[in-house]
């Protein structure tokens, strides 16, 4: 009986104890006609030796792939150290820090972890994480819209170039709520949101603006513009970044003249692996006079009866374990140990080694696009300056070529053909690229020998 | 120990300008194009450590939780079970770490292939039609499913349905959730024995009434037993039922949500099938569906075509509620959670159930017998049952907070404590079906120790816990003296 | 914390007949073909447990350790530096784990190829002409050495040779090493600065030198700084020169023992090459050889040849010392070595002297400030130095057994004590490279602090540790009544 | 600079406290020719992330064979749990348990190991590590010359089939201490050593007699009957053993009517991987009378000054440390961390399921040995039972056959001609092949179709 440490006496004991006479009789309550279950159809339980074997067996069939796609999920380097203490039994087997004396390692360490977020973004406050980076985008909208008291619209302006993949996913956890998501167009040349897109809601009652930066082309977005428009016009403004850009890029709490209200994102490039999609983890922060509009949990320094200090969970009274019907969110059990695994990372690589992991992905991408550009076919799509991920136009389909790079051994990139947001999915024949530090002068090199042979080959098979 | 009862410096407090883990990232070097009045100008507060002083500061700060690898954690309608290492390491084997979420399915057979089988899975073990692994977390999983059944009744133009029903012992993600699916909530009674109060169940039916949530066996610990009239009654009146599946450990094989009637139910897959809460999660809140919301379900959904797998689209389920994550959801989850069930395996599942129920029944006899009162006393215990103190506390005061404290002194987590919120003073028991019964006799032996203190010293009991690394805590404080991120001008440790 | 404080049972305990981990091994199957004569009758005393019994008894029982990656460990001679988890990580990758050690050296090319390339980064750090990879631990690395020296006085036919210089602050495996090897040992004399007393080896050479054995800096934290005389009077005299490399941390990329004329020497690279210790092991004890040990290095060593690598044998080394162990050595360790070399780099081997004697001078400038007495106040520190109670113990009463158990209570491990045995009362304090200033400040307060408790409450001081899982252990009785095995009839601990 | 934490400041704080104006001075007292190093052939630092990518490409080289070979190195199924807590920090990044106090864990882990080794072995007390199988059979013949007090003669007699890898390191190792090691012949038929090889050496002076049981070729040794005839002879009886073997083979304390007097062997198939030979663990236990001969480290179980019980190293005076020159052996450090694997390994699978490992890896064996029996030009070379390797004869030269298995994925077995031994070797033809409970029916019967088109290949090219 894997997992089960009975010994026949044991049960017998236990029963005894019980006045049962069987374990069966324990299930006495549940009418007769549930109790028949055929499980036939599920599969003899494995050893551990053998379901080793398999998974290895299964690992293998999908291969590794020389990575070149971004897209909000990003390949960087993890020290050894992250999930080798990340996975100690005494942080990956707790609960939720309920009780809060015999869990101070997991408590602290999430103040840490508030600390690190806030300021990396530069905001006030920190929860201890969301589900993912779209469903944090997806809480941030409602509470940027409990949190403008002065507007009573629900209408929140996004900008056209956010992720695609966070906008399909507010949709449906927004769309029983009276939210009102309404899409800016971006500048078909620079690909940015012009500030100008914002003219026409100017006087109206926004709740608020949405604007990812650097956005989904890998542009920069004039941010300060946009946040001082949505604040003049009485709307509150949620930032969507990569955490690495942070190191370097203006923080949100920086943006325009007051500062981003709320900013959110997905904290994967931070420690977690790129997993065919999770689990990751979900940020948010915002200023501190909308703090007890934030979902999720929030850890506070305390003290103890003797005076000394310890952490605990705080503003519990938003969450729906108290607040039930009316919390600020359904969340309950959110992404305790990516967290973790993050808060080690950064505390590892530091503010100088995040800052350098961005400048060699920025750079590397560069170098990318250069090489690739000199390709026959191909050329970029928008002007101006990119973070780590450009949209280059090829002059072949998109998803022929990269099923090719694929059988070279390169995940090439994301087809804009393949995203969700129908206005992007028009590029269609462009490709989002990325090249993080990860990659070495050869490899990028590498990726522009196999781009050059596929599309020569396909011209001529054309 | 001193090992980790000293104080513990915050990582920041370990900081020194310049100081780093070299060995970590590239050196600087310059930002190539970027504007410079796009980049940052301040340095954000993250550690300046070595790669030691992060490690150790870590590894001493993970000492100071308890957790089921070092420590019985009877945590009522959290189900912490023993996690398997090998569901760790063959999750993390490098190729699937490695792969990008929109790589193409090509190269992701292998992954996608254990999706799948675990897709069926667990639709033979709850018995439901369609499984889908999308949703993240519980919570997130009775989104999926309340969103199901407002689709499956806007479907059918049938949008008159303003009202779910949830049982007052319901967990508070049950409200939350029918709220965020714009639904009111109305409340529905318990009766003495822990069931749904039935007759106020009749009453508060109608054409308003877009369905129930239910957890069976149910947040106080019993089976709800009138499931089968429940059911009907509901599909009667043109409701749709939900099953929270937090307490599918107490069933696992024995009996099925689907068989019970129920057209939706969420698995908690880190509770059931094992996979570490990490201290707060990851979780993956799995949801299966009976015949009629096959249509609804959250993509994506592995498909198996022709010996191939793929993951389905928009265009492949255009009814769709659509999508719960930017991907695939919480996949490393998922990979542990099947790993576990095929471990288990057909016969493995319904031990789960029977050596859980078994392990409460005992723990709840033997506590009854040495005197402390239980919620139902007539009644079976599930995986999990509930002790009030209401009475003890009103003899000599001490409180379900003094016993959940001073059993930490004792080695032992506490149960949960005063939930469901109808119990007064209580406490949801639940030892698992992986804890050896010298473990539970030594709980219920501290249980007895700890009532004898609560009538001879009640004063040493309310001053505990007194062996970790804090004294009870000042939640208040906490509160009203906001302190939730540490400041450089704070200076040390306040 | 109550985590680690408790009593911990033995995992026999725990053990129930019939309960076992039933996921890890197959069923019990027939045995074939085994005469029942020859099968064993009687069950070992195995524990029979769950794996989560399992688990969580040795998650517990590590967190009664202290360690690198917990504390401060200045434990000298010991070289407790960090030890990168990179370096264990990338060790195990699957291929080098999986390797069977008879498997032909075309499917080994990857793991030969970095023990090539370690020999080759040895020998150049070391400044010698040959590095042999296979002994275990420093001390088997000393018998290769003693044994090559053996080996070439005997190939030359000069066998008159019959005895081992040692001094006297020599690590016990010297002289046990140079027995093993067949000499007699004998010891020579320290001078009051902490250098071989020049005159006492001069007077001590002679015909039957077969060599001396000498760790630079030595155990008393010193560089001998007569090493280049030393050098030439024993090999004029026919001798050769032994380093023991246990102290290699204090000059590496700084000096090397090849151009102080040493013909053989030891690394212990769970030292200076930072692989872990492990609890007491396992080590790895490479050797380096002068031009003329060549031929006597043991084997297997790895060659290279078109650029291919192999395992040399007896056939390639007719005049080898011969094999050190059944296969290749601890090639794990090794292959952590190389990972730990290739990150330091060149640029980085340097640094190590340089930060290790930087960390231990500013304790032993500290200390001295703050009244403790030096072993050699007018000598640099190496890597390490001595610092002796011998006036408190006779003012106050306090031993260096007292600071040692107060200081596990201040959170620091202690550092090495009485050891060498020629300094009365000592302390030999080594920090590493990896320590951090304020780590060091707080070991230099502690220490202050113990002295004031020491002048002040000798009582108090004689009763340390107090925050350990036990209070000072009772050594006479472990010796005298000897329990060296858990018996089935002793029952609880007894 | 990768792992040292100062900061400019920290250094030049730190100088000026010791009173130096730069690091270097503070090398001032080693002569001025020796401070002028050049290091300029050993490469640059590389990052982790480089590193990283160098190790998995060398790894990649190795490949992954199928493994049949056993002589002394064993495949076997090691429970994920047993390295994830081995390698916790506490117990890998631990030294030697000097300060008790603060090393319980790993001490009560010795103390517990002692007792499964000694169980295991049916000895009386066992040590906490040597180095490996073959110093450990090195250390025992060195101890059992030393605890022989009646023999004057350090005459050992070795069985010939022993593992001939622990023979060259027990020639290494006691070659300067005038013991003189004799080996016995093993009778061709059977591949066992005959009683009758004793007969000549009845009454002379011998310090011990030596027997590996199962023995290198997989055969069971006459153990009774020799342990018997050493015993009257007043020699000590050295047994050498597989700790799989013992779950289900008479163990050593069994041997004759007295039982061996020392116990050896090398504990690798108790949770260490092969990694090409290490690092594994020698262990060694003995009957009581003799334990002060023992080399290591041993822990015992004590009280502390409350009376509270405790682990700390005793019998101390025996090791190099306290007696340096007269020392038992110049052991120090040893093979702590695979000791702890192994402590945790036998309590996870436990008795019943060590005893299962070795039955299955009987079977497999036999059903191996029958599949490749059945094959044209293969045979077994000795007569009766093995326990889980056989010995196999070929018609063709196995060097070149398990070069063509490799190519095949397939690691065959050991070639007898590549034993050290020189007798062993003469078995020119001859194949050890192992089949532990690792490998599934359908990977016999790969190897045995392998071996059918190798053979018959070969065949028709000669
Ligand atoms: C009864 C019940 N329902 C729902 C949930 C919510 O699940 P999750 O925490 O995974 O979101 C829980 C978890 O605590 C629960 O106990
Ligand atoms: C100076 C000195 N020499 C030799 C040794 C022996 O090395 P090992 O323990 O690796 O056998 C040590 C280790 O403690 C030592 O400190």
């Amino acid at each position: 009986m894997p997992f089960i440490p009975h010994t026949e006496q044991d049960t017998t004991a236990m029963l005894s104890a019980i006045g049962a006479d069987s374990i069966n009789d324990l299930f006495d309550e549940i009418p007769a006609k549930l109790r028949d279950v055929d499980l036939s159809a599920i599969p003899a339980g494995l050893t551990e030796q053998e379901i080793s074997r398999l998974m290895h067996e299964r690992a293998a069939q999908d291969g590794q792939l020389q990575c070149f796609i971004g897209a909000g999920a990003y390949e960087h380097h993890i020290p050894a150290a992250v999930w080798e203490i990340t996975t100690r039994g005494e942080f990956y087997s707790a609960y939720t820090p309920y009780q809060a004396e015999a869990s101070q390692g997991t408590l602290q360490l999430l103040y840490e972890y508030q600390t690190m977020m806030a300021s990396l973004n530069d905001m006030d406050v920190s929860n201890a994480s969301l589900y993912d980076g779209a469903t944090a985008c997806a809480e941030a909208v409602l509470m940027a819209v409990r949190a403008n008291r002065k507007s009573k619209s629900k209408k929140v302006l996004v900008a056209g170039t956010l992720n695609p993949h966070y906008r399909v996913v507010m949709d449906t956890i927004t769309r029983h709520q009276g939210i009102e998501l309404v899409d800016l167009q971006w500048d078909d040349a620079s690909g940015i949101t012009p500030v100008d897109a914002l003219a026409e809601y100017a006087g109206a009652d926004i709740a608020a603006v949405m604007i990812q930066n650097p956005n989904f082309f890998g542009r920069f977005e004039e941010i300060d513009a946009m946040t001082d428009w949505a604040h003049d016009n009485k709307a509150l403004v949620i930032a969507v970044c990569n955490p690495t850009s942070l190191a370097i890029i203006t923080p949100p709490g920086q943006w325009g003249s007051a500062g981003a209200d709320i900013a959110c994102g997905d904290g994967q490039p931070l420690g977690a692996p790129m997993s065919s999609g999770g689990p990751y983890f979900g940020f948010i922060t915002c200023k501190q006079p909308i703090v007890r509009q934030m979902p999720g949990r929030i850890i506070g320094r305390t003290v103890d009866m003797d005076g000394k200090p310890g952490y605990a969970l705080t503003l519990q009274a938003r969450e729906q374990h108290i607040r039930r019907s009316k919390a600020t969110s359904n969340i309950c059990t959110n992404q305790g140990l990516l967290v973790t695994a993050a808060t080690i990372h950064m505390s590892i690589i530091g503010p100088d080694g995040l800052a350098a992991v961005a400048e060699h992905s920025h750079a590397n991408t560069q170098k990318l696009v250069a090489l690739l550009t000199e390709i026959d076919g191909v050329k970029a799509r928008f002007e101006g300056p990119t973070f780590h991920e450009t949209v280059l136009e090829l002059n072949q389909p998109v998803g022929a070529v990269l099923a090719r790079l694929a059988d070279a051994g390169i995940a090439g990139g994301f087809a804009l053909a393949r995203s969700p947001n129908a206005e992007q999915a028009k590029l269609d024949d462009c490709l989002l690229v990325c090249a993080t530090e990860t990659k070495t002068t050869a490899d990028l090199e590498a990726y522009a020998a196999a781009m050059k042979s596929v599309l020569s080959q396909q011209q001529r098979a054309a | 120990m001193t090992i980790a009862s000293n104080e513990t410096p915050l990582i920041f407090e370990h900081s020194r300008a310049g100081r780093r883990a070299f060995a970590q990232a590239p050196e600087r070097s310059a930002v190539g194009n970027i504007p410079a009045g796009l980049r940052r100008k301040d340095k954000p507060t993250l550690p300046e450590v070595s790669e030691l002083q992060a490690v150790r500061h870590y590894t001493r700060l993970s000492q100071k939780n308890f957790s089921i690898d070092t420590q019985f954690y009877p945590l009522g309608s959290c189900t912490m079970k023993y996690n398997p290492r090998a569901c760790n390491t063959l999750a993390m084997l490098p190729q699937f770490l490695g792969r990008h979420p929109l790589a193409n399915d090509a190269h992701g057979q292998g992954v996608l292939s254990c999706l799948h089988d675990l897709q069926d899975i667990l639709k033979e073990v709850t018995g439901m039609k369609g499984v889908a692994l999308a949703p993240m977390a519980g919570a997130q999983g009775e989104f999926a499913g309340m969103a199901m059944i407002r689709a499956y009744h806007d479907a059918r133009g049938d949008t008159a349905r303003t009202e779910v029903l949830v049982p007052d012992a319901a967990h508070g993600t049950n409200p939350a959730t029918a709220v965020m699916c714009g639904y009111k909530v109305r409340e529905i009674p318990t009766d003495d024995q822990g069931d749904v109060d039935f007759e106020a169940l009749k009453a508060a039916v109608g054409p308003q009434t877009a369905g129930i949530m239910l957890t069976n066996p149910s947040t106080l610990g019993v089976f709800e037993r009138k499931i089968l009239e429940i059911s009907s009654l509901i599909h009667e009146v043109g409701g749709l039922l939900y099953y929270d599946g937090a307490n599918l450990n107490a069933i696992l094989g024995k009996c099925r949500p689907g068989d019970m009637g129920f057209d939706v139910i969420h698995m908690n897959l880190h509770k059931t099938f094992s996979t570490p809460h990490g201290g707060g999660g990851p979780g993956s809140g799995a949801v299966g569906v009976s015949e009629r919301l096959l249509p609804f379900m959250p993509i994506p959904l592995v498909l198996k075509e022709d010996e191939k797998f793929r993951l389905a689209t928009e265009k492949d389920r255009p009814q769709s509620i659509g999508r719960m994550s930017a991907f695939t959801g919480n996949v490393g989850v998922l990979l542990r959670a099947y790993i576990y069930a095929r471990m288990l395996g057909k016969e493995g599942m319904v031990r789960v159930a029977e050596y859980a129920t078994l392990n409460a029944n005992y723990i709840m006899a033997e506590l009854e017998k040495a005197g402390f009162d239980l919620a139902f006393p007539e009644r079976r215990a599930s995986h999990e049952f509930i002790v009030t103190l209401k009475r003890q506390s009103k003899e000599s005061g001490a409180t379900v907070t003094d016993f959940a404290k001073r059993l930490l002194d004792k080695g032992y987590h506490a149960p949960t404590t005063y939930f469901p919120l109808l119990v007064p003073e209580c406490l949801l028991i639940e030892p698992t079906e992986t804890e050896a019964k010298e473990d539970l006799d030594g709980f219920i032996q501290a249980m007895k120790d700890i009532q004898v203190e609560a009538d001879s010293d009640i004063d040493q009991l309310r001053g505990a816990p007194y062996t970790m690394p804090v004294r009870r805590l000042d939640d208040v404080r906490a509160a009203r003296q906001l302190d939730i991120k540490w400041l450089p001008e704070k200076g040390e440790a306040a």
